[in-house]
């Protein structure tokens, strides 16, 4: 197994001879439109949260290029697992900007209903299924739908990411070693960006890196660095073609870097080097492409603005729309507990709404129709 | 993608004798051939039949594809079942003993509980959860335990727990069309012991239904499991020696639970034993007192006894003892009239 | 092995006003100056002190070696403080968020909790498992859970919650000092806005003693955790309104209960509301129903009403009609006079 | 990391050239001598269970090679993390037979005091830490407790267990992760005998071998002949010695078989292939050894008959003692939960007392002082 970082373009955007995977001019674009839009959505959310606006946020700046190129190469029939830093598939698989800025206010236009923390994401029009916060839980749940698509002869591929501290998880352990007894048509994306909230990466393992992980499994694995979306797709449509062909799972390892802190309720200043963050923030995925795009003479000043003033735009224009959506009722918290409501459920539904009519509890909702 | 249901291949009618066991193993067996995304898996179910052949012939009828041994992890065969349910399959994950199933228990309480609510319905997890529970085999320790009050605990989920033969068909049946997850727990105490008539092909008991197992006036008894025929014989007993006429009431299902049958009987009554083999403390049991305590307090006519395990981990050379048993349950009828 | 039990340095007296934060991270730097058995470690909890800060400093005074961090695994970090205790250390296990614990639920019901009886007391498990819990920080879904009540229901585990820094400190260092594996569980609603005066230097409360936060005649309310201020501004409410004098029982343990404050309370009241914040069914409130139903309920002239989290996962944005709050524990007060 | 098995007896018990450890006579019998009265210790569980006498039996016949050989360069300050297949090292660390069959019968001559079924011993004086049923948590466990040795500066080494099968469980992961990380003195001995009860190790995992695994947390992983007591006693005191000296663990993995049923409750026929089976008696390490003992010139009749009839004379008046031995008392159920009964326990136990007392419950057994 090889541990060498697979590299297509070099520090100042150049193709390695050979490497280039050639894409028609309207991907490549596509493809950096999708970054800079992720970069934008990003720093709307963290404003958001900083004034207030919204009660939490959750960066990926510096990881767009290994996420979107991850699950470029996918159809849209395929789907993912996601975890919580992978926002720019949303945008990939044309989730609009207004569902997903919902989200974070957790009102009525949330297709999650409010019910979980901003970014925990759940868009079944695009195959992207609901996020949860515990690491790791999303991996055996891919090598089970996968288990189950080759079960019934459906050529659904499924892709699904974790974190370098998502390595530790029962459920890579679990998840990997399931989809390598049963081949099934699964990939499995870690993006190790050196950090989990405060533990670098080198004390969350021993193993030389993440991909030499996969020999446990008896699956390939694959070092590819995550701020060279090329590479990241080369690799990723390997593995994406490779599962769809029934030669069973990969795991892949991006190599990237956290740029921001955790979330915004974190502080890497208190536990992480300013040299190591300022090296990491020279290799910016988006400048990187796009000194690519600049070689291959596809981008120019109209280009760029079109897709940075383009992006800011609908996301203002989405957040303030979404931001007006009326909240949840409170009759929706009883909902969605199972199919139907069991009478326990019921009952407790008239108890919350006979105490907000009375004017006590939640008096400043009033009451809800029962 | 759509479901492929079958028609069941023959139109089976009538009855038979049949063990819990083989009425368990009917039910899958029913199913697989109805609706073709059921699916069968876990440690040793497949050529071995399951450690207590409940799968037994599943693997030869229905092939690997859909009944298949696992490796050996439970986070693996749940977090499996939650991908696969997620996917439209209707899995039925095996867990050896309900004692081994702490290792997947993540899978259980935080995904597949959980997943319809916070996907605002978008995503769903119909699968059911099947695993022997409960003491009766000498199974010590970790062969025995009776942890059905962290699922009950644990909204999302639905908690079922057969007491006959025909229950268990009827009621698995039932878990396997439900949409949302179930837990199903089999009392591997009378795997063997409960036998009697099932019917035959198509047999299904709706979820959320108490059985009343015998009529009675005096003191009504909730239980289920493997303590219902446990408690009948207390009921001889208490007739017997004190002229009790108890009630039985055999939830069936814990969640969703049948509060309008516990309370009628409650109310017909005025005195309840409430009786279940996991430890005391924090037992299932105590949410039947609770809720009768908040609802019926005013038709009781003495304390709500509890008979229960004790407040020890499972013993193996007294296990005997720690179970209750007919006289203690016969006991604790007794208490309800010390007012 | 033997216990490297130093003095500590200096001899404090007095007190201090801290937040139950600063309270918690006295404890352990307490005891780790007495103690050098004593380690922290999880995840977070180095360099940056936590992610609520509760091992702030630690790092920097006792070291790497005494406080430190662990890869992202809930398994290895029970499974290794389990070993950890096994050869004689006292181990202080941080689990992030109790949301957070079930990778390694296994550890603790199946091994620390059976160890001392299983191996019939040759091997004991000193631990403390210390972990933030329940709601009130909008944390939604996976940073709000109650579970305590699979803890209670798990013979040889103790649960321990503190409602106040000095309950916080004091309890955190018996935890420490016991003989058996400890749940340390920290209302984390509470963390920065219970403050109040906290004894420098040693300071132990007993485990298995409940407090009484409040005295009175009318209606015993049984709470813990951040529900302990939620009703003490509901027993205000109770007064204003309707005159009612509560008596507010803070059971500091739930394991193991302090049975006796609890009846003595309500034997004098004749009336009680149990409150906690986790989902309603089967929560660690309807053992307190059922120990009352079944040991005192002659003393009762009402029902036993239950304020509870209502039988949904936890959600984010409704949170604050989820979690009992003062007005609706007060319509809880009244309904004990209903008969 | 290779993946050659390692040997150094041939299958005639010739040892290869070069790789004889040369161990002193005494030691060689010893060795011999323990693999012999393990095995006889075997027949005489299973027969008691068959005669009813016990519930519950679990052989390691075919295995004696492959944990004691794993054992015997410990020291005896050393600790074990056993899995439930390695009744051999309890006659290495001198517990007397009495002692383990009366663990059989859960009598008051257990030290686990009839708690736990047959077979899941604790033997503190032998630092032979209590067995639990679920697989695979002794793992964490036994890196837990090397970090502690290694961080109060003892020279403890922590030897710990499991099957093939055990090498999926959550703790495998976690264990081995962890002992990496803090570069724990923890030796990992998987023995691969093929079967996790029905399901073959080649159904486990699609890895190449157990000891590759090793490479997932950066740590040396070894395959060794498990039924060559020599090769996994030179493979394991290497280990050991690394431990010792601060340089981390190692994964070992023996690969044995398991000759026996998975247990007195299981009939291995209806799963597995009998020519399977039958290659592997041929392999058996007690032959093997005996061959090797015979070019050694250590063997002869006398030798074999003092081992095989010692061990079982022993076993036969152990037997005749263990079992004679009283059961426990109702009251002792109440002890150990907690270092000091609750209240709430105390009064439980007075509640069976007075049950008992009455004459109905356990009547049997008549009451017990309280
Ligand atoms: C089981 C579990 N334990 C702890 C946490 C708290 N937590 C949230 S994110 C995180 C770090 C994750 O690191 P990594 O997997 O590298 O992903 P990244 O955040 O770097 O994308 C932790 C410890 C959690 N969410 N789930
Ligand atoms: C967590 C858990 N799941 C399931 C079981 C049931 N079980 C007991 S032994 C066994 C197979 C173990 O196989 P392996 O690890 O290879 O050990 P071996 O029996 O071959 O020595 C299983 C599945 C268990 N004890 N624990
Ligand atoms: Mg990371
Ligand atoms: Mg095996």
């Amino acid at each position: 197994m090889s541990l060498e970082l697979m590299t297509i373009l070099d520090k100042d955007g150049k193709a390695q001879k050979g490497k280039d995977p050639n894409l028609p001019p309207e991907e490549l674009k596509k493809m950096y439109r999708l970054m800079v839009a992720t970069r934008a959505l990003d720093d709307r959310g963290l404003a958001l949260q900083r004034q207030g606006r919204i009660g939490f946020y959750l960066q990926s700046t510096g990881q767009e290029a290994s996420h979107i190129g991850a699950a470029y190469a996918m159809q849209q029939s395929d789907w993912l697992f996601p975890a919580y830093r992978q926002p720019g598939i949303l945008l990939l698989r044309d989730v609009p900007y207004e569902k997903i800025i919902a989200e974070w206010f957790g009102n009525s236009g949330d297709t999650s209903k409010g019910r979980q923390m901003p970014v925990h994401y759940s868009f079944r029009q695009a195959n992207f299924v609901s996020i949860s916060s515990p690491i790791g839980t999303q991996l055996s749940q891919a090598a089970g739908a996968a288990m189950a698509a080759k079960a019934r002869g459906d050529d659904t591929v499924f892709m699904t990411f974790c974190g370098d501290g998502g390595t530790s998880s029962n459920d890579f352990h679990a998840g990997l070693n399931f989809a390598a007894v049963y081949k099934s048509p699964v990939v499995f994306v870690c993006e190790n960006n050196g950090w989990a909230i405060s533990v670098a990466s080198k004390n969350q393992t021993a193993s030389e890196s993440m991909a030499i992980k996969a020999e446990a499994y008896g699956m390939p694995g694959v070092r590819v660095d995550g701020n060279d979306i090329l590479a990241v797709y080369r690799v990723c449509k390997e593995a994406i073609d490779r599962a769809r062909r029934g030669e069973g799972p990969t795991l892949v390892e991006t190599v990237t870097y956290r740029i921001a802190s955790h979330s915004s309720s974190d502080d890497a200043d208190r536990y992480r080097d300013k040299k190591e963050f300022e090296a990491w923030q020279k290799k910016d995925p988006i400048q990187r492409f796009k000194a690519y795009l600049k070689h291959k003479k596809l981008w120019n000043e109209a280009f760029e603005k079109e897709c940075v003033e383009g992006a800011k735009d609908e996301i203002m224009a989405a957040t303030k729309k979404a931001e007006a959506l009326p909240p949840m009722g409170p009759e929706s918290m009883f909902d969605d507990v199972y199919m139907n409501q069991t009478p326990g459920l019921k009952a407790q539904k008239k108890e919350l709404h006979d105490l907000m009519l009375k004017g006590g509890v939640g008096a400043d909702i009033g009451h809800f129709p029962l | 993608m759509t479901a492929i249901k079958k028609k069941s291949g023959a139109s089976e009618t009538g009855t038979k004798v049949m063990t819990m066991l083989e009425a368990i193993n009917d039910a899958m067996r029913t199913e697989m051939q109805n609706d073709d995304r059921v699916v069968v898996f876990g440690e040793d179910v497949g050529k071995k039949g399951g450690v207590f052949g409940t799968t037994a012939g599943l693997f030869e009828e229905f092939g690997e594809a859909r009944c298949f041994d696992t490796p050996l992890s439970e986070c693996g065969i749940l977090g499996a079942g939650v991908g696969m349910a997620l996917y439209g399959m209707r899995p039925i994950a095996e867990i050896q003993f309900l004692d081994f199933i702490y290792p997947g228990f993540d899978q259980i309480v935080s995904e597949a509980a959980k997943m319809r609510y916070r996907s605002g319905g978008e995503y769903t997890c119909p699968m059911v959860i099947r695993s022997p529970y409960g003491g009766g085999i000498r199974g010590g320790h970790y062969h025995s335990q009776s942890s059905e009050a962290y699922f009950c605990h644990t909204p999302g989920l639905k908690v079922v727990i057969p007491s006959t033969p025909a229950d268990a068909k009827g009621l698995l049946i039932a878990s396997i069309r439900d949409e949302d997850p179930v837990m199903f727990l089999e009392p591997k105490a009378i795997y063997r012991h409960a036998k009697d008539e099932v019917p035959l092909g198509e047999h299904v008991v709706e979820l959320g239904k108490a059985r009343i197992a015998r009529e009675g006036t005096d003191v009504t008894i909730l239980c289920y499991g493997a303590m219902v025929p446990v408690c009948q014989k207390a009921a001889d007993l208490a007739m017997e020696e004190h002229g009790r006429s108890c009630e039985i009431v055999d939830l069936r299902t814990l969640v969703p639970l049948d509060e309008q049958t516990i309370l009628e009987s409650v109310k017909k009554t005025g005195r309840v034993v409430v009786v279940y083999e996991a430890p005391k403390t924090g037992g299932f049991g105590g949410e039947l007192s609770a809720i009768i305590a908040e609802k019926a307090i005013e038709y009781l006519e003495g304390p709500i006894v509890r008979v229960a395990g004790f407040d020890t981990p499972f013993p193996y050379a007294l296990e005997h003892l720690y179970m209750p048993d007919p006289k203690r349950v016969a006991a604790g009828i007794e208490k309800t009239f010390v007012w």
